[in-house]
This record gives structure tokens, C-alpha cells and sequence, in this order.
């Protein structure tokens, strides 16, 4: 019988790089101070004590040039984990992570293969502004050739990220800040997530709430709340944002009539378009009740000031009363 | 060297060592209200590196742009902002510099020249060299400064720049604050040569090495950079050698360096260090240093005060500054 | 009386600079052989003659460091435009177009603005494949703080820039490659379009057409064949994507009832999404007699050869295809 | 130098000149077809830079990694692809190497240690930092080589690779082509310190620069660098001086440089140069030449065919590549 631990987020990720290290001798970890510092959320903690510092590899500040090498390494058959350290420095790196990563296993016409994961820290509501809290993921979505990968729990992190490890594509892997030291229960025996299948966290009738990362448990609370009024809704948690489980989304929504979209990315241009698009083309449409509602970040860089920060954030109660204005 | 602190000004040495007396209380207590929770995010405190701020800031001219990094309160306080402005913005209220948008992060005003602290490792170079060519064009006889750290130099950006700042002439100064680290990571483990001047070689850039805990020294070599630097149109880098005493921000569990370490380099601050120098050169007695120590601490307190009377700003304006009319 | 004239896309955007340098000093133009070399794609022909080497300068290969020059330049209170070979090379200066130029206005209180204007060759269907070709819009609509355009005629090239380079923001002028050739009528006397107001190319009844850039004017071909079969399009353009103009686009829905969005960049992530959703979200859903339609290039890295290329594009046929499904 | 020539190797002289002979003749070939309109999309040629690519590649094993530049055919050809594959994939057929999604400046193939020439300009150096990684992670006796040109050294990858390659002792050879111009910019304006070599001062890189023009030189040279760095674990950067006698791309007018300039260096073509060489030393006559220059225009016309006749391949089956399994 398998028993189960609990355990935080940041530790999930933390087991599924060391099972897969001790497994696979290509895969490797590199960064900013992800050794002895422990990385800047604590998630790498003694993890250079097990495999040494050849395999957990303190970098430079370059990180154009270390994806650079992650992405050559992968391309000569190591199984390089990348982490940068906020996803707001992927701005540095854009160019590997645009045109090189995913782009040369089509270009060169199949024969040579990504097999990179770059892990970096998303989100806001620490107060680190503008430079330090943003919501990429939609950009990253807009990129054929990419997987983008963003947990909710600790137990789908594990299961995804060692997914994302195996999978022989570049992987962007989208890790929560908020969630970090949130817990849950992860089972001993191995598991694995398959990259691409969403996942329902709550079942219901009355409204679907797409969402995924954070906002996959503020939403579960606002469910919560909206179930003693007597509003049933179903939470799709995306967990593999690209690419998109179509399915899951339609089906919920031809069920429950009723849709909103929930993420902390602004919202012009965010996901929250592509989710709506999807639906407002499919037959789901006709099943559709009321128009489709988005609920996201407002349309600002993200704010220092605690309340302007909490302002501009989806929150449980703006989900709750988004819900009430879709199914009302 | 010895010839800057036998010459020692007394009006300069005095307002180089207010200054740091600022920084030091400033610091100290945001610290101090950052550890109740009374300061939001995270922050990155300077102590110990005053004299590179005091120093460098100190030989700027009001119409001088200055661009900071991350860490970027000392800088902004010795290039002239108000404090009680900037300890409001660190409270995160309306009354703050940048009205409580930025932060301890992004502390910026344009009316004293404080083009902003940046969030990002790097770009303050390549900014710096934008208002540098703005202002030779408009032919004004002034500088733009950028700060960055040992660690930012390995970003391509500090090439780029370094490049284009010599090629085309523009008169910048390249600040480099060396503390050896960056975060956590030891400038060894990321250069093969440490020796951070050889970096101004392949643009062959004008560059000069000071002990960076030696405030007169710095604002000696900066000053001096500064007229090179608009006399010729040209970029001068200058590496400062500091340490930074305080943690790399409130994630540092100071676990890559010892205690002897920074207690070494505790003995070396560059308060004490200029204070001995002064008092030496007979400039002033220990107990005009006490009262200057009290009167930053005052500056501080009020400043505090005005910060946590002052209101939060309104998330109805909020899309009030996001685009420029 | 005010006559017009007859040029390229390519002339308008530099009749547009030239006007505005000669109007105002502190315009200046700054990119990678623009000068003797005229641009890759020659829009900056012989203005080196007129303003001289200051005032047009060619840059070493260093668009992190130039754009970020611009940027301090603009701070400083010139307006700069600066030229991007390509939109695809945006990549290796990201963190000035992402966390920099759009970013300080709002970080810095309102006290500091940044007039700079980034153009750019964007699009494919020149064979220069999957790096020289991408269609990026769409990530730079999820940054708040920047403004986005894409003329599709002369007339609106020219306008359209000469208000960007008066703007107080940085604004991204995204200019259509395979447009640069194409010509079209210009005023003699100044004129200029406001950011942020869409056009309606063509007045239609029985569906409409939301495009941009290129597109729209393969989409007034397509127009014209499906007239013929008694099929009546209306083509918003919307010319600026941010901010968008959402009005232009809801009214016209609700008229046609019939909604098709075409772009060339790829579909998944696309600008598609937003508009699609702005109508799902608003009350021209109900409005609607069919689900929206997005047409836009296959989700894969633009390919080199000509009939993939082609293959994998939107065009003519497409649309008047994809047009008749939303209105079948 | 001269004892390079005193002692030349037939068999090298050899292959270098076969090679060489290669790619003028595949260029000129692709040229034509280009102006025909049966290419599509643009090129980059490297007519008068054969040495560089033919005396670098040359001195690689099969086992090493070469990462190009958009202008990559050259340095394909020499490191061995099959020409008509890489002709099919230049016409953009099924049957090219890349099936066609690449085109001129996507040229790989993994199996011959090709990963890839770039048009974005500068990654290689990365791309090459993280295959040399690898290699040596796994002890394989091999390198990892990347080209790149003059004007890409103002990129900050190329900082920041050269950087991070000689902290972390990769085995990577760094090769500049140094045409002196990228695109119609030439080096003189867009770096103070011309010297490419400089460039390397700041990382304690073994460097060297060679008449690129010189074949044997170049693959002396390479052949040296690539032991050492395999031996050492360390980095080695080589400027090869050379000239691009054909435009940057179609869209070049050639307005920014003269004729004279030209045909000064058509004088110095690395074909003939190796030519003369080898006749001097007596290594082959004219005959021989003459019948190798046969030789290559043959298999040429023979790729050409092969990429005529071969299909263009389907949409239907362009999303079979975007991902791997
Ligand atoms: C592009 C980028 N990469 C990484 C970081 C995270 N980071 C912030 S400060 C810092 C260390 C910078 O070191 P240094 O330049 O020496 O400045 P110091 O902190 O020592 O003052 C790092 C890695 C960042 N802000 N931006
Ligand atoms: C990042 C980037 N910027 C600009 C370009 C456009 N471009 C292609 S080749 C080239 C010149 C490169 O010069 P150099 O590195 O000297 O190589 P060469 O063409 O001389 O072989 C430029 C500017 C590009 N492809 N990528
Ligand atoms: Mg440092
Ligand atoms: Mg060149």
C-alpha cells in the first residue's frame, strides 16, 4: 500500500529534481545561486550536498549564455533543468527561449531534440513590483515548439515536473511564488503527470472556472463560499497550459452553460483570450448561457503599495462575485 | 592618494560624511520596519558600501543623471532626494517619490537627476548611455553615471554598452561597486579574472581602480573621472572595492561567507573610516561627529514619521500613471 | 486644395520621419545599417543626406544596448526612433521592450516618460523562415505601459507614425515586410491618425472581418470575391492593438452578427484570443448567430520552404472560406 | 607560419582545396538559382571566405560540434554534409536536409556534428558553450566550435559566453570570421579597439589571430587550438582575417565599400592562395587542379539535379516536427 507525505510545494519540486537525478545521470540543475544560497525561494535547499556542485551548478549572471548552454547541453543528449531565477529575467533570455529552444527541432527538420526544462519562479503579491512579480505565461503560449507547464498543488508539481524532465521538448515550468511553502499530500510510490490533460478540481453544475497556478485555489475557496448560496461550479485547472487541453475546457462548459476564466497575468493579452476564443469557436457556444466573463489582473504593471498590489489582483472575493454576475 | 587626504576638504569631507550618516540611519531603520512587517516586499540594504554612494554621488553636479541598481537607497539619498519622499515610497504610500508604484526597487526623481533603480541586473548601463547622448548632443557639459555591481558585469548588457559608450564617445561614468558578490555567489566562481579593470580593455575605455570604503578617495577619482569624461566625450569606468556588511536582501541566510569575513570588513567601514581621517586632519572633534550622527538620526525619524502618517495611495488611480498623456 | 500622391508603404513610413525630424531636433533615427546601407529593407534610403550621420546612425549589432539608449535618451527628453532589422530580433533586447521603456512612466510615479518610438520589420512569406518571419504582436499587447501598431496602407503608415513619434510612450510600430512595396495614395499636407482608433476598410452587412496589417488587405480581396456570392463583409483594421480599439470592433458585431478574426501570426496565443473575447465577454455576445471564427497562420515555427510557407498561412481563399463557414 | 608551408601535408593541401573548390562551386551554383527565382528566400554567401571555413573545419573530427552563422554553407560543406541534401533544402525540398523547413540559414545535421547554422546572430557561442559541456562532462576528447563574425563580437552572448566557457574550462573553440564589415557597417565605426583579439583579454582566453585567407594556416592553427583546449579544458578564440567578396545578402547594393577594395582582395582568394601554395611545393600541377575544379562542378551539378528532381514536401505533414516524441 502507498502511504502519502505532506509536504510543500517547493519541497514537490525539489523531490521530483532529485528522483529524477538520481535516475537519469544527464539530468543536471544550473542557476543563480542555487547552491549554497538554496535559490531565492529556498527550493534547491542542500541539494548540492547529495549531487555536488558539477550537478547543481551555481552560474554566472548571464542568463542569455547559461539557457544558451542549457539548450546546447540538451541538444548533445544531457537532460539540463535551467532555472531562472523570477520569470520576469526570462526578458534577458527571450532569444533562447523564442528562437533557439523551440525552434530547432522543427528547423532542422527533426533530428536533433530540446530535452530542457527551465523552472522559474512566477507571480505576484510578494510586494517585489513591476520587474519581479509579472505573469508571463500567454507570451510563452504564443511560442510553437514550447510546453508550458504551471502546478497548483504540491502533488501535481512533483508528478509534472518529473514529466517535464522526460519529455523531450523544452518545457518552460512556471512555479507559483505564493504557493511555494503551501502544503499537500504527495505520495511515496513514483508518479507521473502526463504534460497536456488538465485537470478538474472540483465538480459542479452551474459555472466552470478555467483557471490554473495560484488561482486554482482561491478559486477553490471562492467555490466554497458560493456552494452556501447554492452555486455549483466546476474548477478546471489547466495544469499544461500549452499545449491547451481543449477538451476539458469544452466539455465543462457544455455542461455547466456558464464560464469564467481566471488568471493573474493582465488581462488584455493575457490566456484568458485564447481560453474564450477557443470556446466562443467551438460548438460549445451554443451551450452558452451567458456571455463569457475574464477575471484578471488590471491592465497596470504590477504595483509595489501592498493595496494597490492586492487592488489590481484577482482575489477570492472578486472570483466569487465574477461567478455571481456570469450565472446571475 | 595620500595628496586627496592630506588636501582634505573640510566642506567636502563634512557633507561626504553627513551623507553616509544618512545612509547608515536610513538604512537602518528600514531594516528595523521591515523585520515588524511594517515595510511590504523585499529589499536590498547597502550598509557598509556608503562610501561608493557618498563618494560617487558626492562629485555629481544637480544636472548629472544618476541610474542605480537593486541597490539603490544610498545612491538616491546622496544624489539629493528627499528623504521623507523616498522612506513614504518605501512604506509604499501616496506621499512616496514614485507614489507607492515602485518601492525600495525603484526609487527614482527625475528633478534631482535619479533616472531610477532598476529592478533588473544590468540595464542601468545601456540607459546611461541614452541620457549621456542626449546630453552631448544638447552639448551640455554634464554627465550620466550608471551603477551596477560585480555580478552585473557578466551580463551581456555591460559589453553592449561598454561597446557603444567608447565607440560613439558618450560621456558616462560605469560605476562598478564591487562587493565580490553577487547574491550569494563569490566573483572567483564567475570570472576567471577577478581583476574586474581588465573589463574596460577591449574598448579601450579609461579606468581606474579605488578602495571603495574610502569616501574622499572615491569622490576624488569620480570628480576627476567626471571632467575627463566631458572634456573628451568619453566613458571612464571605474571599479570601487567595497563589502557589503548586510545580508543580499531578506532571502539571505548569510550562509556562503563566515562571520570573520564580515567582521573583517566591519572594521574597515568607511563611516569610521573617514571619521578617523577627519579627525586626524584635525577637521572635526568626536563629539561634532556625535552631533552629526544625532542629526541624521533625526533627519530618519522624521522621515519615518512622515512615511507612516502619510495615506496609502488608491487603487482607483491606479490607471492614472500608466501611460503618459 | 490638397493633391495626393502615389507611393510605397516604405515611403510613407519615411516621409513620416523625415517630416517629423525636420519639424522637431530632438528626432533622431538610430538602427543597424540604415545609413548608406538604407535599411534592410530599404525604408531609410539616402535620409543619412538630408539629416546627416547624427541624426541617422548606424549602430554596432547591439539591440539590448541600443534600444536601451534610446530609451535613455527619450528619458532625457529626445524622441528616438529606433529600428529593429527584425521583429524577431526583439528577442535579444526583450528586457528593454518588457520590463525598461514601459515599465519606468508607471514605476516612477508619472515623474519620468519615455517618447520612443521601436520599428520593426515584421511577417513573413519572404522564405527567411522561422527566425526572420514571426508575426510577435501579440506578446507586446500583454505589456502595459507600451502602445502597439501596424499600418496596412501608405495613407495609414504615414499617419499612424508621425503620431507615434509625437507620442509621450514608447510606442512598437510593427511594419508589414510584404507590404513595403505596395502602393497607395498620401495627402501632401500633414495629417496624422490617432493611436488607438481602428478603421473600417470596408462597410459591410453580413459579417465582419477584425484584422490588421497585411491581412486586411488580403482581406478586402476576399471581400470583393465573396460580394459576389451575395456575401457582404464589413473590415475593421484595427491599426493600433493597444490600446485596442474595443468599441469599433463591438459595434460592427452587432450589426453583422458574424464575427471572423484573421492575423498571420500563429493562432494559439494569438491577438485573435483578445478579440474573440472582448465580444464573448461583452453583450455583442448576444448578438452573435454563430460561433466566432479565428483565422491565423498553423501553430508551428515559420518554414523556409515556399509551399510550407504558403501552406501554413492565411490567405485570400482562406478567408473567403472561413468567412462563408461563419456565415453558412 | 612558414614552416606550416615548408612542411604542407598533401593529403590536407588536398582536402582543403577540394573543399574550398566545393563550396565556391555550390555557392556560385546557389547563386544562379537564386537569381533565376528557383530559390526562395534570401542567402548569405561566403565567396572569398573558403579558408576560413574549409582550414576550421578541416581540423575537426567528426565528433565535434559546429555551430554556424546564418552565412553557414561554407563551414557545412566542410564539415562534411551531404551536398545534395543541403542543395535539396536550399530549394526547399522534402528530400534537404531540414526537409526543407530550414533553408540556407537553418543548414544542420546532427549526424555529422553540424547543430546548426543560426540567423540570429550571436547565440552560437552559447549553443556551443552547453555541447562543450556536455562533452566534457561525459570525458569525450572532443570540442565544441562556434563561428560567428565581426559584428556579431558587439552582441552581448558573445560576452557572455566567452565568460562563462573560460570560468567553466569548456573545450569550446571560438572562431570569428573577421570580414571586417557586418552588413554595410564596418568594424572601424562600431568598435573603438578594432583589435578583435583584445576582446578576449578580459576572460585570460587563449586567443590567436590568422590570414584567414590562408588555408593551411587557418587549419594549422585550428588543429593546434582544438588539443590545447581538449588537453587543458579550456576555451581558445581565433580571429581569422578574411574578406566576403559577395554581398551580405540580396538585399545588398554594395554601396558602402568600392570596387577597388574588392578586387584588392579578389586578389588574395584563398583558393587561389592554396593553388599557388601547392603548386610551389609542388604538391600537384595545374592539370591536377584544373581537373579537381572538374571534379567539383561536377557533384555540384549533380546536387542541383538531385534538388530539382526531388519533391516538395507536404503541408499535411508540418505538424509532425514541432514537437519531439
Ligand atoms: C537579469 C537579472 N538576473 C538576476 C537577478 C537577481 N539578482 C538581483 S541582485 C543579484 C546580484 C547582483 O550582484 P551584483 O551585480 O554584484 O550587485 P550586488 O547585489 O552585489 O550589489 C541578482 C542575481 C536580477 N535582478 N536580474
Ligand atoms: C540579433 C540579430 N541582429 C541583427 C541581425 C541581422 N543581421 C544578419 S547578419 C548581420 C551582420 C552580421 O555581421 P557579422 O557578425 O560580422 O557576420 P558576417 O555577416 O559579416 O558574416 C546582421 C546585422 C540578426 N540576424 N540578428
Ligand atoms: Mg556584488
Ligand atoms: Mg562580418
Amino acid at each position: 500500500m502507498s502511504t502519502q507525505n505532506e509536504m510543500t510545494y517547493a519541497q514537490a519540486i525539489k523531490e521530483a529534481m532529485c528522483e529524477e537525478m538520481r535516475r537519469d545521470e544527464n539530468v543536471f540543475l544550473m542557476g543563480e545561486d542555487i547552491g549554497v544560497y538554496r535559490g531565492a525561494f529556498g527550493v534547491t535547499q542542500d541539494m548540492y550536498k547529495e549531487f555536488g556542485t558539477e550537478r547543481v551548478i551555481d552560474t554566472p549572471i548571464s542568463e542569455a549564455a547559461f539557457v544558451g548552454c542549457g539548450i546546447g547541453a540538451a541538444v548533445e543528449g544531457m537532460r539540463p533543468i535551467v532555472e531562472i531565477m523570477f520569470s520576469d529575467f526570462m526578458s534577458v533570455c527571450w532569444d533562447m527561449i523564442l528562437n533557439q529552444a523551440p525552434k530547432m527541432h522543427f528547423m532542422f527538420g527533426g533530428k536533433v531534440s530540446v530535452p530542457l526544462v527551465i523552472r522559474t519562479a512566477s507571480g505576484c503579491g510578494t510586494g517585489a513590483a513591476a520587474q519581479h512579480s509579472q505573469s508571463l505565461e500567454a507570451m510563452l503560449c504564443h511560442i510553437p515548439g514550447l510546453k508550458v507547464v504551471v502546478p497548483s498543488t504540491p502533488f501535481d508539481a512533483k508528478g509534472l515536473l518529473k514529466s517535464a524532465i522526460r519529455d523531450n521538448n523544452p518545457v518552460v515550468f512556471l512555479e507559483q511564488k505564493l504557493l511555494y511553502r503551501t502544503k499537500g499530500m504527495v505520495p511515496d510510490r513514483e508518479y507521473l503527470i502526463p504534460l497536456g490533460k488538465a485537470d478538474t478540481k472540483r465538480i459542479g453544475t452551474d459555472c466552470t472556472i478555467v483557471t490554473y497556478g495560484r488561482m486554482t485555489q482561491l478559486s477553490l475557496k471562492a467555490a466554497e463560499t458560493l456552494s452556501n448560496e447554492g452555486i455549483s461550479c466546476e474548477i478546471i485547472d489547466l495544469r499544461t497550459l500549452l499545449p491547451l487541453d481543449r477538451m476539458a475546457v469544452l466539455e465543462s462548459v457544455k455542461k455547466t452553460k456558464h464560464l469564467l476564466i481566471v488568471h493573474e497575468a493582465v488581462k488584455t493579452g493575457g490566456l484568458g483570450g485564447e481560453i474564450a476564443a477557443e470556446v466562443a469557436e467551438s460548438d460549445a457556444f451554443y451551450y452558452l448561457d451567458a456571455p463569457i466573463k475574464r477575471l484578471a489582473a488590471e491592465d497596470v504593471p504590477v504595483p509595489f503599495s501592498a493595496v494597490l498590489e492586492k487592488g489590481v489582483l484577482p482575489d477570492e472575493e472578486k472570483i466569487a462575485s465574477a461567478v455571481r454576475e456570469v450565472v446571475g | 592618494m595620500n595628496t586627496a587626504r592630506k588636501n582634505m576638504d573640510e566642506t567636502i569631507s563634512r557633507k561626504l560624511l553627513k551623507n553616509m550618516l544618512l545612509c547608515r540611519k536610513f538604512e537602518e531603520n528600514v531594516q528595523y520596519y521591515f523585520s515588524l512587517g511594517m515595510i511590504h516586499g523585499t529589499c536590498h540594504l547597502g550598509i557598509g558600501e556608503e562610501a561608493t554612494a557618498a563618494g560617487t554621488c558626492g562629485a555629481l553636479l544637480p544636472d548629472d543623471d544618476m541610474f542605480a541598481t537593486h541597490r539603490g537607497h544610498n545612491a538616491a539619498i546622496c544624489k539629493g532626494i528627499d528623504i521623507n519622499h523616498m522612506m513614504a515610497e518605501i512604506f509604499g504610500k501616496s506621499t512616496g517619490v514614485c507614489k507607492g508604484h515602485g518601492g525600495s526597487m525603484h526609487i527614482a526623481d527625475k528633478d534631482v537627476g535619479i533616472l531610477g533603480a532598476n529592478g533588473i541586473v544590468g540595464p542601468s548601463l545601456a540607459l546611461a548611455c541614452g541620457a549621456a547622448f542626449a546630453h552631448k548632443r544638447r552639448n551640455e557639459k554634464c554627465v550620466a553615471l550608471a551603477f551596477f555591481g560585480d555580478g552585473a558585469t557578466n551580463e551581456g548588457i555591460f559589453h553592449e554598452s561598454m561597446n557603444l559608450a567608447s565607440v560613439w564617445g558618450l560621456p558616462v561614468l560605469f560605476i562598478c561597486t564591487n562587493n565580490t558578490y553577487g547574491m550569494s555567489t563569490h566573483i572567483s566562481k564567475v570570472m576567471k579574472d577577478t581583476n574586474l579593470i581588465d573589463r574596460a580593455v577591449p574598448y579601450k575605455m579609461k579606468s581606474a581602480e579605488v578602495d571603495g570604503n574610502d569616501a574622499l578617495l572615491v569622490y576624488n577619482t569620480v570628480k576627476e573621472a567626471r571632467s575627463y569624461a566631458i572634456e573628451n566625450s568619453e566613458p571612464v569606468f571605474i571599479v570601487e572595492d567595497t563589502y557589503r556588511i548586510s545580508g543580499h536582501s531578506k532571502s539571505d541566510a548569510n550562509l556562503y561567507r563566515t562571520k570573520e569575513e564580515i567582521s573583517e570588513w566591519k572594521k574597515k567601514d568607511p563611516i569610521l573610516n573617514l571619521e578617523k581621517q577627519m579627525l586626524e586632519a584635525g577637521l572635526c572633534s568626536t563629539e561634532e561627529i556625535r552631533q552629526l550622527e544625532a542629526e541624521a538620526a533625526d533627519t530618519v525619524k522624521a522621515a519615518v514619521a512622515y512615511a507612516i502618517e502619510s495615506p496609502y495611495p488608491k487603487v482607483e488611480d491606479i490607471y492614472e500613471d500608466v501611460y503618459a498623456e
